[in-house]
């Protein structure tokens, strides 16, 4: 009889010191993977949960069934809201450096994970987002100094403080309140399409969800929920291969692709280069156009690579080689796009160029505007005795009386 | 005014609002075709259809997470945890999700969402089908947790819980949902029928939050308890001959701090009894209140007659309720300081 | 745009009143599975999860690659288990109806899932079952006295009265606690086999969930951990097709097999005739080889039909035709394996009636004795002091002052 | 000795224990090659192997079950949960499985798991890096609950609870990690070294469970408290003039409630200093217990200062935060009666 050769601790190849090395990763040329109908049987699409779906190639040419065909205004757009998010989490991150905030999150290089998802759902659609989905609200024209308010819990921030930074909240946006405890949201997106359904409101939810986090249990009862009911939702992925210091072996992804867990549900599932805006747009479109069939739910695996730090408590080097995230073989979303659009004759280096600079400056200026409001350290703008509000809609006796007692 | 069981009254109160607000939606393990293990949704798929009152996946987090979601979307959902025991998996959502929802949104989003669940012993459910997990609820800011003793005011309770913006835990004791129960288990079990507190209007009315009710007046100790013990005192009160002013919190969160300090100043003496573990009990933080805000009234300590902090063991549910007996004692004990 | 066309509720297609009537369900013939190395690639093995793996055809004849090819020996003495299961169920329903315990639950016509595994593992391997699985600690010869005293909660209940009826224990026969709590025991099982896995012990464990359990989240963590860590275990899905009142479809099952739950997390998986004693046998066996050799864990869904009621609290009259458990068109375990020796000229009708009225005769001696040692309801055979032992290894002070307190 | 931070004592502590005893194991999220994200486990993965000590997946309850899975198997599991408010989709794995494991088998299995995580505020990290869930699990039969206040009783009491048979929670008051903190944020941090409790034992020692410490004698009043809080009571009694005994309970299950009875005895006075929300918070089992046990010496009511029973707000947790202020001013009230 053989005996178990040990506990398996999966591991990722590289850690620091070591060459970036991405050889291994089998990436499927664009273009090739074929676009069922939205009313195919799950079934007859079980392998597209282990395929790669990609629309540009490497020289930023589109390819294949899934091109979206989107005209070069809406492309531009795009282009737009992920310049804008960059821009604005590169501020944020340099604001909290100077100790104006106590923490940000970044999305750099999975920023189309969001804004394509956007920009192909319908604005009245409900999004349940993670932290890393700051590019929903931008590529919704959510105002930059709304979310600065936030960030530097100010006098203006409409979450009074009570939320750390980056835990956004708009109901007017469709955002919904970003939770501290991982994958809450998932499971409540599908009970918000239960209701919308229940309804036959047109309206659909998306909720997203990293990779680390699909281990917790909300996963599980969104799938659950979404394949028994059938629930109008679009279950989103984001395979950035990492966790904090933990990579995606960790939650997995040694044995099976993530968007392979719709199929034990029923639920098609698609795989899809997360950098690749064209792409993400697609089968967001796709999914959409299935929920407001009253075709169910769709897991979509977005791959993608988390180029920066987990936020600005983390520092990758300890993990992982720097040099990494540069050689990341699906590259960046925006210079990907660029280059798309620039082959389109749609677009230019100098546009580019004038582009970034007016974004800086307009997040600058929202910048300025916020911190006009205060900041974090010097904030006292909120008065504190808000902080007893809204544990309910009516305050109960013992907290008026807890406030009393705070001197407030 | 019909005589109505506990059982019939919580299933009144969900039927009276399902037809009333078509936001209500009912859902939760075998709630659907089969009404309830416990019949407290008999009857109601059937008049409301299935897509307003319908089974669940046994998955106590997916349950409370789609409630919290329709709750956000505009729906009033009213769900069902099979037994108090079976509420752990949904503490996550509990505790971090629906409590702080409207706090940490100042108030753009809120959970409007009920959840049932039969709690307690007496039915030889052994230690997963007998638990009290109130005192694990109320320890968390945002959560409201009510527990009913009768059933008009399971209904009018039920009515306001599903009425609330925010998230109420109605913790329905189970051992008197077909009939009052005083801890007398080896005696024959009595019926709603003919009990003052099972006439229930067929219609719409509520019970505020917040409002204790004196179950029986007295004058020598003032014993604070709810659900099923609230029937245990009143047995243990006229076993002894003690006058006690029994109060029946019904609202653990918000509570009637007023009602109970006005009644203590008035005894003197006070009582907490509870079927849940006694450590970090609901009796503890009412001994705590009590001694901030009666300090100089209180002639005795505060006695604190609870189950055991053992699990509810299968075998010796009786010696692990606490029967009049042990509250009589403890009534005896209090007196005699 | 289309409307979703109102929330979709999963409802069996039949209820009290219907005829029964299972002509819908497409039953593939017996042998036609092909049996996989068991190093093969979980890739290559992935249609075995919408399979349904049978030996045994309507006849009782054995056929295909998945015959496991037993002694004559075996096979009765899995028959013998598993008759004796029944008849032991049976009569504590009795027992029940009678007032001497509170509750009991059979697992008519499931007999197979149990009894085949436990002939199937090691003695030593460790099982994490759920209520429904008696057969294993009957076809591990555990006594029935023993387990008659725990339903009885009686004096010589070796976990004293605390745990309601058919909550055994046995570390003996390798047989964990069995919890009120659904699905808590299918993660743990997972713990015990990494455990097991960092010692290279040759060990193995194998659990059990019910169809409506998997819903739960310790379902999802089990499956996370076993396929993270490869550890060597059998996941067993009892898809006895009902839950207390709500059928299989509130599971998930309209839209994939149990068994497919696996492939999200390349855990090979396989769907078999649960009511089949040698397709169980050797499916079991196969994946007990495969956690061996340190190939990982495998994924079984057993497909089988809950013959009676949940629990002696149930009546399935309520909510399902009466009649359809005669017509489950997978038959009984026993009556197969029966004809199926009767077939190989190894038993007979006669022999079988024989041991029939032996096994009661058994049963019915071991209900006196542990009857002589007290029932639920004339108990006082255990010192009700005890109830304050084993809260921890030393009883703390609070403990000594409340057992004071309780007068014992 | 050497002098350790907290968390050099408690990455000390499991160095120790993984050297000495081949059953123990230590997983968790980030806990492996990175070595926690508060550094409490660096180098161990490193020192004794990736079967050892290794990363988990974002699966508090599967964490917690594996462990129990282990610990029946014959390991001393210990797990790590990022954060306290990370806890709770590990409950029902900690309440209907670890907590219940002996009893409900009559001792054939048991569950011999140590929980580690950081709890309490002080970091700017919002209502869900800061919660004090501790008065959740006191509450629950079977498990232990222990909470230290320096590196020295950090490590001792995490030994014992790697080496007890029971599941232990250890919650590690995070804003103590690098050092000893008064609740004065406006003051400059200090650090451990030269701190009297951060001179540790290189090597194997215990601290037991159910001693507490009298971190400061005194006559006027006596304080309990534990982890951050025996801090800032200090710093308050010291600020203020009172002379106040501070007891550091460092276990809440067991307690030591000999300690606690015979110093309230002396000083008639108590008070209950922690970070939780107030309701139903440990201080509420403190108070209860100190009125049953000390009535007749009480000469003012048990006053509790406490965290605010709303979530912890990011931008106001120094308003939340019972810091020594609000403690002093308690102390003196509680004189002033
Ligand atoms: C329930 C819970 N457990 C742990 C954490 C701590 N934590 C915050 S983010 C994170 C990593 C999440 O990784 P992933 O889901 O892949 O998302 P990403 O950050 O890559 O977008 C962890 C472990 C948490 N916030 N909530
Ligand atoms: C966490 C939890 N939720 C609910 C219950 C109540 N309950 C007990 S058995 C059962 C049905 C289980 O169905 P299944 O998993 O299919 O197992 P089967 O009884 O069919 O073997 C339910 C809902 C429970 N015991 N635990
Ligand atoms: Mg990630
Ligand atoms: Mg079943």
């Amino acid at each position: 009889m053989n005996q178990a050769p040990g506990l398996h601790v999966p591991e990722p190849h590289l850690r620091p010191g070591d060459r970036p090395d991405f050889s291994d990763l089998a990436i499927p040329p664009a273009g090739i993977v074929p676009r069922p109908a939205i009313d195919s049987a799950p079934h007859d699409m079980r392998e597209l949960a282990y395929a790669l779906i990609r629309v540009l190639d490497d020289d930023g040419i589109a390819h294949g069934e899934w091109h979206p065909h989107l005209s070069p205004d809406r492309l531009i757009a795009g282009l737009r809201a992920m310049m804008l998010t960059r821009a604005y989490d590169s501020r944020m991150v340099r604001v909290q450096r100077q100790g104006k905030t106590s923490f940000y999150m970044k999305s750099t290089g999975e920023e189309a994970v969001a804004v394509a998802a956007a920009h192909a759902l319908d604005r009245a659609d409900m999004c349940f987002p993670t932290y890393r989905q700051q590019g929903l609200l931008i590529a919704r024209d959510w105002p930059l100094v709304d979310m600065m308010n936030q960030v530097y819990s100010n006098s203006h921030d409409r979450l009074k403080g009570r939320q750390m930074p980056v835990f956004y909240s708009s109901r007017e946006a469709g955002f919904f309140s970003i939770s501290g405890n991982l994958g809450t949201q998932y499971s409540q997106a599908v009970g918000w399409a239960m209701a919308a359904a229940s309804d036959s409101d047109p309206r659909i939810a998306a909720a997203w969800i990293g990779d680390g986090a699909t281990a917790e249990g909300d996963f599980h009862y969104a799938l659950t929920f979404a394949s028994v009911y059938q629930a109008p939702v679009i279950l989103n992925v984001v395979n950035n291969q990492w966790a904090i210091s933990s990579y995606t072996g960790i939650a997995g992804s040694e044995q099976a692709t993530f968007a392979a867990r719709g199929l034990g549900f029923g639920i098609p599932a698609l795989r899809v280069d997360g950098n690749d805006f064209l792409a993400v747009h697609a089968v967001t479109s796709w999914a959409a156009e299935r929920a407001r069939a009253g075709l169910g739910p769709t897991l979509i695996e977005l791959f993608t690579y988390r180029a920066e730090g987990h936020s600005t408590s983390d520092d990758p080097s300890r993990y992982r080689p720097v040099a990494e995230a540069g050689e990341w073989p699906l590259g960046d979303p925006i210079a990907r796009l660029k280059s798309h659009l620039i082959g389109l004759q749609a677009w230019s280096d100098e546009r580019h160029t004038a582009l970034e600079q007016a974004l800086a400056d307009e997040v600058r200026a929202a910048g300025k505007e916020a911190e006009s409001f205060g900041t974090l350290q010097d904030s006292g703008g909120i008065p504190p005795e808000t902080m007893f509000d809204d544990v309910y809609r009516d305050m109960p006796a013992h907290l008026v009386d807890q406030r009393r007692q705070a001197g407030l | 005014m019909p005589a109505m069981s506990m059982i019939e009254a919580i299933n009144s109160a969900m039927d009276v609002l399902l037809t009333q607000d078509s936001s209500v939606m009912v859902f939760g393990q075998d709630v659907g075709y089969f009404g309830g293990v416990f019949r407290a949704t008999e009857g109601l798929q059937h008049k409301h259809g299935k897509a307003r009152v319908f089974d669940a996946p046994i998955s106590e987090g997916g349950i409370v997470a789609a409630a919290i979601g329709m709750g956000a979307y505009g729906k009033r959902p009213v769900v069902e945890i099979q037994f108090a025991d079976y509420i752990y998996p949904a503490t996550d959502q509990l505790i971090s999700e629906a409590a702080r929802l409207r706090y940490r949104t100042a108030g753009e989003w809120w959970c409007p969402i009920t959840v049932r669940s039969p709690y307690g012993g007496g039915i030889y459910g052994g230690q997963t089908h007998s638990q009290s997990p109130e005192g694990i609820f109320t320890h968390v800011a945002g959560l409201k947790t009510v527990i009913p003793s009768n059933p008009y005011d399971a209904k009018g309770l039920l009515i306001s819980a599903m009425e609330d913006d925010d998230p109420v835990l109605f913790f329905e004791p189970k051992r008197l949902y077909n009939g009052p129960f005083d801890g007398h288990h080896d005696r024959p079990v009595s019926s709603w029928a003919g009990h003052p507190d099972a006439e229930v209007p067929a219609g719409h009315y509520r019970i505020p939050f917040g409002q204790a009710r004196i179950a029986r007046e007295g004058s020598d100790v003032t014993v604070l308890a709810y659900g099923t013990m609230v029937h245990v005192a009143l047995a243990a009160a006229q076993e002894t001959g003690i006058d006690a002013e029994v109060i029946d919190l019904r609202s653990l969160a918000p509570l009637d701090l007023d009602t109970i300090v006005a009644s203590v100043h008035k005894t003197g003496r006070c009582m907490v009894v509870h079927e849940a573990t006694r450590t970090c009990g609901f009796g503890a933080e009412l001994a705590a209140l009590v001694q901030e805000h009666c300090f100089f009234a209180l002639e005795a300590p505060i006695e604190r007659v609870t189950g055991w902090d053992t699990p509810y063991p299968h075998a010796f549910e009786w010696e692990y309720f606490p029967g009049p007996r042990r509250v009589g004692e403890a009534l005896l004990r209090v007196m005699s300081v």
